[in-house]
């Protein structure tokens, strides 16, 4: 069971892991704002999300899991408001 | 090499870094940066002075953590407080580095 | 299994220092921002990787930087910054 | 394990405790109340200090508590030494004549009837406040509470330079705040450094267990550099005549007479208390060096102000420079010498009560005569006859002539300068008072010229204030006609190795 | 090499080359940016260093509370300045000061290197008495048990700092209310936000408090995140400060040092000492100071942030 356990989080955190590292590179490689935006939005809230479902197995209480559901859902709204915000700015001013 | 030694080096040249950037730079704003990077270093190499005295099942000097969280609210106080300051003699002198003004000529 | 919490917290440490570039590159200061941000969730992701191997404050520091990355972003799309423009520096190379 | 309310250690705390009460009740009641319940707390605090004072004097002992019971390293104390005595009975006094001279300058919006006003409530608000910081610097024997009361200086004194709001008295605010800070955070490193070394951070447990060598040396670099730039020792002094030039008169008074002591202070706990004659007397040497910087430029510059404020201000940074002559003369020759200590402390006291009077009597001129233009205060004397008594005396004090406070400071120095063979800072000593004399007699001399019209008194004076300014200057005469008790105060308490030595 | 240590390094490193971002980037919007990453990694740090309070408090105040603070405050001065550039350190001086500094942070390596082994340490004498004060968190028996004088002035030195904020206000304006950034646009996303994120922040700075006595957390920490939910309602226009001259608002804002106080003066008739508390109550005491603290430290820390009360700015900007 445990084994079993184990390997879903090694794989849920190895993508999670993995998207970070693609929300990164198309942070870098992307030539302009708006698809930057794209591709950080992409990255956190999808890299996190697996990061988290990846560590769901070994918490000990429920308590603890609920606070790590809790963090995600707080990123994804957080991020895609500010994102929102960002891009609507950033939309105003250029035009 | 251990956890506290890589942090106590850590926060050495923060400070010194620090003390670099509060001297070099002319605007404020920088050198109220410095000035945190400087607090900073501080605060970490207490920490470093914390971990170190782990023992009797604590994982640190609880005294040092408990002094650093009220060192860190008072640097706080401080960086607002000149904050405030800045900005206000922004919207008077419009300049916002501590290059004189001309002194007052007339003795109030 | 610990141990690969905390390789898996490295590569993410790595992912960080590369978008350290972004922030230094900027151009535009939304670009710097928004790599911040990215730093922001990848700090967190450190964090409940710590909580998953055993550090349960972790998750509370954590839950903490998502509340007040927020804040940042917030404070500045509304500081009344023009978030295009490019900082002075990187006109003149 | 039962302390009673009557133990005169409990009055230290009531020392702090009365302060800050006045601060959280100045903020509730606001307005005119903010006025009186201040005023009412200095009264106290007078009352306190004397308590204090006496019990000391009647024991002939420290006087200590223990916060909470719990006894260092874990807890903190409170320890009143002979120092801390005189210091606190001198904040005590200049808070309370700050406190009475204030009033007519800080007035309220005739139109409502106990709305406040915003100099008002501050300068109230921030004179409980920099009386609870000072005691606190006086009475805290842990490094870190004294790092804490450091910030608490700070804190009160920066928001009084920038009262008037104008641009420079802001600009001058930002600078002192940002020499403050970074003078806080290096005496913190090297709080922290000796707590690494030694995991105490109170002082007396501290000076039973630090040892000479490089790391000492370090520290001490550190923390005394940092509290040098909070006392502006030269060259650390730029941010200091502008800052206490451009308040109201009645917080330059405080700023110059109190605030620059505290971290004055926590350098002698320091190289008395903490290292007592540790380290290397060049060590000393630099310090004293320092001082005559002070002296030398500060002197010089103040001969050359066109204002009456800024004269003073500039004086400040050369009497400043006296106090850290104490330390070549207590250690320079390897050889500890009581009476420099004691002459430090003099210089400390009688410095307050001359600069406060000082201030406040510059700042009655100017109200009086619409400007401070030293060029355009021939006659003086005729007109504002009290205030320009008030001055003289306080002048004379600067100066160091007999029989006043600054005398006998400047005496007790020089007579250690003698003892330890030290010719050089005697010289010094006197070429200051030399130059003290310059600066001084460049405003007292023409107040006193009978031969020119006198300046036109577009405001009337309140002899009510006139008799502040007077009694401050009397209280820095008395300290040189009666220096017997003072002396025998400044050295009850003291730790075993300098009560060996005094004579 | 362990793993842990190798992430410590990398972490070290990646802080170090953030601060020389900080001191060295030509503008000082970056730099701001990466201060408030600085934060970031120094609380990570923390936890690195087994303290986890200090990690909470670093990540509330140190990254969230200070980078909007440093945030708004560039917007506001601008980008460039009058004087401040012109004038060029001659390169002498710069030398020295490399060199002064670099001496600064060898002295303190070579401290750092030499540190006696085994650290002197107070945990042992903290854990002793632990037991009597009732709390199971020994950082928060230091705060308000052993050491609650620091903590009692520490809120003084807020109060003090928040006035001194407040008295950089116009003359005209002391009747008026702090305004912290620009005037909101109604409606919009960040409405929408404010009214998600606020709830669970403040239920969430609640829970910090209370947990505190027992786990990592307490009221510094509590009252940061519930002055972030204020400062966040304040900029999205959901919530407002009101004047400096509100009664209410003095009362509220004295009202924990006042406890705090009270509560200290009673020790002297329960146990004969200031700020003891008595035994087998002590955890109650300790919790009502907490409780009474955090709303006070809250409004305090938010209207550092809030800046002095001002004048609504009649154009739109």
């Amino acid at each position: 069971m445990s084994t079993v356990l184990d390997l879903l989080t090694i794989v849920f955190v190895s993508v999670g892991v993995f998207f970070f590292v693609a929300g990164t590179v198309g942070l870098l490689r992307f030539p302009d704002t708006l698809t930057r935006l794209h591709a950080l939005t992409k990255a956190d809230n999808l890299g996190l999300g697996l990061i988290v479902i990846g560590l769901l197995p070994r918490v000990d209480s429920p308590q603890d899991a609920l606070k790590l559901i809790l963090v995600w859902a707080l990123v994804l709204v957080a991020s895609s408001n500010s994102s929102q915000l960002i891009a609507r700015k950033v939309r105003r001013e250029e035009s | 090499m251990t956890i506290p030694t890589i942090f106590g080096i850590c926060a050495s040249l923060l400070i010194g870094l620090g003390l670099y950037g509060i001297i070099i730079q002319t605007r404020v704003l920088r050198k109220l940066l410095a000035f945190n990077l400087v607090g900073t270093g501080v605060f970490l190499l207490f920490g470093v002075i914390g971990r170190r005295g782990a023992g009797g099942g604590l994982e640190g000097d609880p005294v040092v953590f408990g002094l650093v969280i009220t060192g860190i609210v008072v640097a706080f106080s401080a960086t607002a407080l000149a904050v405030a300051i800045l900005i206000r003699l922004h919207e008077e002198t419009g300049d916002d580095s501590l290059v004189d003004e001309p002194p007052d000529e007339e003795g109030r | 299994m610990t141990e690969f919490l905390f390789v898996a917290a490295i590569l993410v440490l790595i992912t960080l220092t590369l978008s350290l570039a972004r922030v230094l590159r900027g151009p535009a200061k939304v670009d710097r921002m928004m790599a911040a941000q990215l730093l922001g969730t990848g700090g967190i992701a450190i964090l409940l990787l710590a909580a998953g191997s055993g550090l349960k404050a972790a998750a509370d520091v954590a839950l903490t930087l998502a509340l007040l990355s927020a804040l940042a972003a917030v404070a500045f799309v509304k500081s009344g910054e023009r978030l295009a423009t490019r900082t002075k520096n990187d006109k003149q190379p | 394990m039962f302390a009673s309310l009557t133990d005169s250690g409990v009055l230290l705390v009531f020392a702090l405790v009365l302060p800050v009460s006045g601060m959280l009740l100045a903020l509730l009641t606001g307005g005119r109340h903010a006025r009186t319940v201040t005023l009412l707390i200095l009264l106290a605090n007078v009352v306190v200090v004397g308590g204090i004072v006496g019990g000391i004097w009647q024991t002939g002992q420290a006087v200590n508590y223990h916060l909470g019971g719990w006894s260092p390293p874990l807890g903190i104390e409170l320890r009143a030494d002979g120092l801390s005595g005189a210091m606190m009975a001198v904040t005590a006094l200049v808070s309370l004549a700050a406190g009475l001279y204030a009033p007519p300058s800080f007035r309220f919006p005739k139109s409502q009837e106990n709305r406040e006003s915003r100099m008002s409530f501050v300068f109230w608000y921030l004179l409980s406040a920099t009386v609870a910081a000072m005691n606190l610097v006086f009475l805290a024997q842990d490094l870190f509470t004294l790092y804490v009361a450091l910030e608490l200086v700070a804190f009160a004194g920066v928001p009084m330079v920038a009262l008037s709001g104008s641009a420079n008295t802001l600009l001058a605010a930002l600078r002192y705040l940002i020499f403050a800070l970074i003078g806080s955070i290096f005496y913190l490193l090297g709080a922290v450094l000796l707590y690494g070394l030694h995991g105490t951070l109170d002082i007396s447990l501290l000076a039973g267990l630090v040892e000479p060598g490089p790391s000492l040396w370090l520290i001490l670099a550190f923390m005394t550099v940092g509290l040098a730039a909070k006392t502006a020792l030269f060259p650390l002094h730029i941010w200091l005549p502008p800052a206490h030039a451009g308040a109201p008169p009645a917080a330059s008074a405080l700023l110059s007479a109190l605030v620059v002591k505290a971290s004055f202070f926590l350098v002698i706990r320091l190289w008395f208390d903490l290292v007592p004659g540790l380290p290397a007397p060049s060590a000393s040497q630099v310090l004293g060096a320092m001082g005559a910087g002070a002296i030398l430029f500060g002197g010089v510059l103040a001969l050359r102000q066109a204002r009456l404020k800024l004269l003073i201000a500039y004086s400040t940074i050369a009497q400043l420079g006296y106090l850290f002559l104490a330390f070549p003369l207590a250690f320079g020759m390897g050889v500890e010498t009581d009476g420099a200590l004691t002459g430090g402390m003099f210089q400390a006291m009688a410095h307050a009560f001359a600069k406060a009077s000082m201030f406040m009597a510059a700042g009655l001129i100017a109200e009086a005569i619409g400007h401070d233009r030293i060029a355009d205060l021939g006659g003086l004397g005729r007109v504002l006859p009290v205030t320009c008594l008030a001055f003289g005396i306080a002048a004379l004090s600067l100066i160091g002539v007999p029989p006043t406070g600054g005398f006998v400071a400047k005496w007790l120095l020089l007579e250690a300068a003698a003892i330890s063979g030290q010719w050089w800072w005697a010289v010094l000593l006197i070429l200051g008072g030399f130059l003290a004399g310059g600066y001084m007699f460049r405003v007292i001399m023409p107040a006193l010229a009978r031969d020119v019209t006198p300046p036109t008194l577009i405001a009337p004076v309140s002899r009510f204030r006139e008799a502040v300014v007077l009694a401050l200057a009397l209280a820095a005469l008395a300290l040189g006609l009666f220096p017997e008790a003072p002396t025998e105060l400044l050295a009850l308490g003291r730790p075993q190795s300098l009560e060996i030595l005094s004579p | 090499m362990n793993t842990d240590l190798i992430f410590c390094m990398g972490l070290a490193l990646l802080i170090l080359g953030v601060a020389v971002f900080v001191v060295g980037s030509r503008e000082p919007f970056p730099a701001v940016v990466g201060f408030v990453i600085f934060g970031l990694l120094v609380s990570i740090a923390w936890m690195c260093l087994s303290a986890p309070d200090v990690a909470l408090t670093e990540a509330a105040i140190g990254g969230g509370v200070t980078g909007a603070l440093l945030l708004v405050a560039t917007a506001r001065l601008g980008d460039s300045s009058k004087k401040g550039q012109k004038t060029k350190t001659p390169m002498g001086f710069h030398g020295l000061v490399i060199l002064l500094c670099v001496a600064v942070s060898a002295g303190l390596i070579a401290v750092v290197l030499t540190f006696p082994e085994p650290a002197p340490t107070l945990a042992l004498v903290a854990l002793e008495p632990l037991e009597s004060t009732g709390v199971k968190n020994p950082v928060t028996a230091v705060l308000l048990a052993y050491r609650a004088l620091d903590t009692l002035l520490e809120t003084v030195v807020v109060l003090l700092a928040m006035a001194g904020v407040w008295s950089l206000a116009k003359d005209s304006d002391w009747s008026k209310t702090p305004l912290f950034g620009y005037s909101p646009e109604p409606g919009g996303p960040l409405v929408l936000l404010a009214k998600v994120l606020i709830p669970v922040g403040v239920i969430f700075g609640i829970y910090m408090v209370w947990t505190g006595s027992d786990h990592p957390g307490g009221k510094f920490q509590g009252a940061a995140i519930l002055a972030a939910m204020g400062i966040l309602g304040l900029v999205a226009g959901v919530t407002s400060v009101p004047a400096v001259t509100n009664a209410k608002l003095r009362w509220l804002l004295v009202l924990g040092p006042a406890v705090f106080l009270v509560v200290g003066l009673m020790g002297f008739l329960s146990v004969g000492y200031f700020l003891a508390w008595p035994p087998g109550l002590s955890k109650a005491v300790i919790v009502l100071i907490e409780v009474a603290l955090t709303p006070s430290l809250a409004l305090m820390l938010g209207l550092l942030v809030a800046g002095p009360p001002r004048q609504l700015p009649t154009s739109n900007s």
